[in-house]
């Protein structure tokens, strides 16, 4: 059986759902950032075997804009959890619930 | 069969090999020349002039005993000097020792494949490099590696980025990532990069000498002051891979700077008629001739110079050589606009 | 880097570049250095105690064991304290060869100090280089008493032997060769960019505090207080001698460096005075045969290659050894700045400091 | 066959890296997985023959992005477990539950949208250039400058926000 593209975005389901279950199950702050990174692949997969099926490259140019946009992500997302754990020496997300420090 | 398999794996086989001996013996002639500069002999005892000294340095090492600190973290203490040796090896698969020769009776191109990101392919493999030296300061559970392998990390994505940005444009000098394509745009225009773009060539190698964690860069190992660094409490083959990985990494900067900025497997002067006897010369010859003047060039600074504190090699790093890199590269973009 | 909390390193007693056995604990905010805290004892023999159980010509030998790697100081030292103590006139010419062997021996030690501080900055040819001129010191030492490193060379009251024939004119040959390997050293260092960075600026002290801290020697000179022993209080034949003494002016590392270097130059140029000028005549003065000092203490002090390295010695006049028995160890004194030089610099600076304040653990601990 | 082959063995390593980042105790070891999945992800791109984004792929999540994580859980030298602390409001279950509807309407709408007439190859514009990276530099640079653009100017703002939070006196 050829692969299809229909292989690829089940695929890509399939890792969406772990990014989900892991931003949703773990409490640890830096593997649910983690898991959102997971999440962004999943969708990145998916733009890329579109971007085949459909013979052109504009899938992947926008695959390119999400990892700038995951970088982007990063940098901040653990300047944020840097800053948190100076404050409170904790990175579970669930003590995690105040605006003020 | 052959075309697609056989002769592939092959010069696998062959480049692997040669690369780990290349890398053993630069070990002896590291020690040889640091020896001849501080006027003592070196290794003189195993085998004429030392000759043989590799051989006995690893066998060395693979007798020794291995020890795994306590409370270490035992996989990754012992994944670290993997993950530190296998990307410098990786590299070499798009690194052309030379064009297409006729060898008995079939041709044969003288590197294992050449990939249309074939640069952009270096670039991403070394950057995984880096992992190995982080866990490896991390899985040791020391503070000495630990402090050296902070070090390392900073050091290595900083020097990253501008490394990345003069590659940037010696892209655009030669318009293609792909390594072959890159000499043969030396040949096509005439000129070594190294002319065009000396600043982009300076910066290169800076950069080159600090990624590869040489002297005057050698911070995360420096003995002087972090005790060994991030290999403190490693012993025997695992301490021998991450020394085989500093020195392949060597080895892989002398050549991808000989590709990019010193017309790889090119002869002097590739356009100049009368100098064409040179060609008798084969053409792989040229190349190892270019990298082992980079890898000389690196021992001789070893010998040289002092060792930068972390703060001045960061502050080179992003307050001069990626500030130049950017000069470089959009002076680079302005006269390629205005030539075209 | 560690922006949280502060992070304990134990650097040494086993550490490449704590030269012997200190132990520096410092605490560090990411790689700066908050506290230094200097641990000593680890190398510790009791010479003092020990002097006070031999008799006088015996301790000659246990002041070898002090700072090593200058022997031959420590012996004129001590000689002269007791000298001192029993007013013994020594013969010019034990005098001058006293002073010959003084300055080659601060050669010797300031060529293990340019090689280890440059070691420790990253520059290892140097060590190498500074240890082939030091071998020549090293054998002029042995062609005069016999060994290389502790080398119980003088006797109280002047010399154990005469100078080997011919040695004089070795010594002007080493003096020439010399000369040139200075500046081979300072090529590779003084104006060295890199070097610059490392050490300007680094651990940087006053004159006044200086003094106030009790260094002494080139460590107390680089901050410009122009105190030397040797021209302050001559003792053996300094005060016939033609020399300067530099100082620095930042107090920084980088002077300290260099008044070290430039102390190469003068100690060579006393050399060649003294080794031109060596006087005829005995070796040994009026001792008597059974070496006991009246009642009474004394204190003298002489500049060793690290600082002023003074002797108080207390005899009662009874027995055949001294009652008290105290040394002034330059290095001792020394290291009690590493802590005030070293705060708010980072670790690698920590390791030219130690470098740069020239430390022999030997001495240190006693 | 082969290219079968090569997805079913990258797949099912990617799958399975990605259970065990988000099923791992220990940080470092989850940093870890994640390199290794995304070296796969990379190798996904490969056998889709999108090179150039294989090699960003690597440069930036595995070479820059993971580098991040490491550094960021060497730093947050985490003295006590993170997960010990727990708040007893917290439905695990139900967010095992809402996964699984995830995945279940995501996989119903991909067999779904597939099972419909195939879709026809749409080719973008006529480009001058061939080669995967040219194609992917020319359309940046024409139809979509703007929004690379606008990347860039995230890309600027997100370094300093950083810098901002993570400096602790400016």
């Amino acid at each position: 059986m050829p692969i299809t593209t229909t292989h690829y975005i089940l695929l890509s389901a399939a890792l969406f759902t772990i990014g989900v279950v892991g931003v949703m199950v773990r409490r640890n702050i830096i593997i649910i950032f983690m898991s959102i990174e997971l999440i962004l692949n999943a969708v990145n997969i998916n733009l890329i075997a579109f971007s085949q099926q459909l013979q052109n490259g504009i899938g992947q140019v926008f695959a390119i804009f999400v990892i700038a946009v995951a970088a982007a992500e990063a940098a901040v997302g653990l300047g944020i959890i840097l800053a948190f754990y100076r404050n409170k020496e904790t990175v579970n997300i669930d003590e995690m619930n105040v605006m003020r420090s | 069969m052959i075309d697609t398999l056989v002769i592939p794996l092959l010069k696998i086989v062959i480049v692997l090999n040669a690369t780990l001996v290349a890398v053993t013996y630069m070990v002896l002639l590291e020690r040889k020349v640091i020896a001849w500069a501080q006027s003592r002999l070196g290794p003189m005892r195993v085998g004429p002039y030392g000759i043989l000294q590799p051989v006995a340095d690893a066998i060395k090492l693979m007798i020794k005993e291995d020890i795994t600190p306590v409370r270490a973290d035992k996989w990754v203490f012992t994944a670290a000097p993997i993950i530190s040796m296998v990307p410098a090896l990786i590299v070499y698969a798009v690194i052309p020792f030379g064009p297409e020769v006729r060898l008995f009776g079939r041709q044969v191109t003288l590197y294992i494949t050449d990939i249309n990101v074939g640069l952009l392919f270096i670039v991403s493999v070394a950057s995984v490099g880096v992992y190995g030296i982080i866990l490896a300061g991390y899985a040791s559970n020391s503070k000495y590696p630990l402090l050296a392998s902070l070090r390392a990390s900073a050091q290595l994505i900083s020097y990253e980025v501008a490394v990345t940005l003069t590659l940037v444009s010696v892209i655009m000098m030669a318009g293609s990532l792909s390594m072959v394509s890159i000499v043969r745009a030396q040949e096509s225009q005439r000129m070594w990069y190294a002319f065009a773009q000396p600043l982009a060539f300076a910066i290169f190698f800076i950069g080159g000498l600090a990624e590869t964690n040489r002297a005057p860069f050698d911070m995360p190992e420096a003995e002087q002051e972090l005790t060994g660094g991030f290999h403190t409490e490693y012993s025997g083959m695992r301490f021998a891979l991450f020394f085989l990985a500093e020195y392949a990494n060597m080895i892989v900067v002398s050549s991808v700077a000989t590709t990019l900025f010193l017309g790889g497997w090119l002869r002097p002067f590739p356009n100049v008629a009368f100098l064409s006897f040179l060609d008798f010369v084969p053409s792989w010859t040229w190349f190892l001739l270019k990298s082992f003047f980079f890898l000389y060039v690196f021992i001789w600074i070893r010998a040289t110079l002092p060792r930068y504190r972390y703060d001045q090699l960061m502050r080179l790093g992003w307050k001069v050589l990626i500030p130049l890199a950017i000069a470089n590269l959009v002076v680079t973009g302005i006269v390629k606009v205005m030539l075209l | 880097m560690f922006d949280t909390n502060e992070l304990v390193l134990n650097m040494g007693p086993q550490h490449p570049s704590t030269h012997g056995v200190l132990r520096v604990i410092l605490r560090l905010d990411g790689e700066k250095v908050v506290d230094a805290d200097v641990v000593i004892g680890y190398l510790h023999r009791g010479i003092e105690k020990l002097s006070e159980n031999r008799n006088w010509t015996q301790i000659i030998l246990l002041t070898d064991r002090m700072d090593y790697v200058a022997a031959a100081t420590n012996n004129v030292g001590y000689c002269e304290t007791v000298e001192k103590l029993m007013s013994i006139e020594v013969p010019r010419r034990a005098k001058y060869v006293r002073t010959i062997l003084c300055e080659l021996q601060r050669i010797a030690s300031h060529c293990l100090w340019v090689g280890t501080h440059a070691m420790d900055i990253g520059a290892m040819t140097v060590f190498l280089y500074a240890f082939r001129e030091r071998e020549l010191i090293l054998d002029l030492f042995e062609e005069f008493c016999g060994a290389r490193l502790t080398y119980n060379s003088m006797r109280i009251g002047g010399l154990p032997l005469d100078i080997p024939p011919g040695w004089d004119k070795k010594v002007l040959e080493f003096c020439a060769i010399m000369d040139a390997k200075i500046d081979e050293y300072e090529e590779l260092l003084t104006h060295n960019r890199i070097w610059l960075e490392r050490t300007k600026g680094i651990g940087v002290i006053s004159g006044p505090a200086a003094v106030a801290l009790g260094l002494s020697g080139p460590p107390l000179r680089g901050s410009g207080v122009p105190r030397d022993v040797r021209k302050d209080e001559p003792y053996a034949a300094y005060d016939e001698m033609q020399f300067d003494v530099p100082v620095g002016t930042a107090g920084d590392t980088y002077d300290r460096y260099l008044v070290r270097m430039e102390e190469f130059r003068q100690s060579l140029r006393i050399v060649r005075q003294a080794t031109e000028g060596l006087p005829e005549g005995p070796i040994v003065g009026k001792v008597p045969r059974l070496i006991k000092p009246p009642a009474g203490e004394t204190y003298h002090a002489i500049e060793s290659p690290k600082g002023e390295l003074g002797y108080f010695i207390v005899s009662d006049g009874k027995s055949t050894n001294p009652y008290r028995f105290r040394v002034r160890p330059p290095s001792f004194c020394n290291l009690q700045g590493l802590r005030t030089l070293c705060k708010g610099h980072l670790v690698a600076d920590v390791v030219a400091l130690i470098g740069s304040l020239d430390v022999v653990l030997g001495e240190v601990d006693r | 066959m082969a290219q079968a082959i090569a997805f079913y063995f990258i797949a099912a390593c990617i799958l399975g890296f990605a259970v065990l980042v988000v099923s791992t105790k220990d940080t470092v070891h989850s940093v870890l997985f994640l390199v290794l999945d995304f070296l796969f992800v990379a190798a996904l791109y490969v056998l889709l023959g999108a090179e150039f984004l294989a090699a960003i792929q690597i440069l930036v999540y595995a070479g820059g992005i993971v580098v991040l994580y490491l550094f960021v859980v060497m730093l947050v030298n985490l003295k006590r477990p993170p997960e010990a602390h727990s708040d007893p409001h917290r439905r695990t279950m139900l967010g095992f539950l809402l996964a699984g509807a995830v995945l279940v309407e995501v996989g119903a709408i991909a067999i779904y949208g597939f099972s419909q007439p195939a879709m026809v190859p749409v080719p973008g514009a006529a480009m001058p250039v061939t080669g995967n990276t040219a194609q992917i530099g020319w359309l940046l640079y024409t139809s979509y400058l703007i929004p690379f653009e606008i990347a860039s100017m995230l890309l600027l703002v997100a370094m300093i926000g950083a810098i901002v939070l993570a400096k602790r006196e400016l």
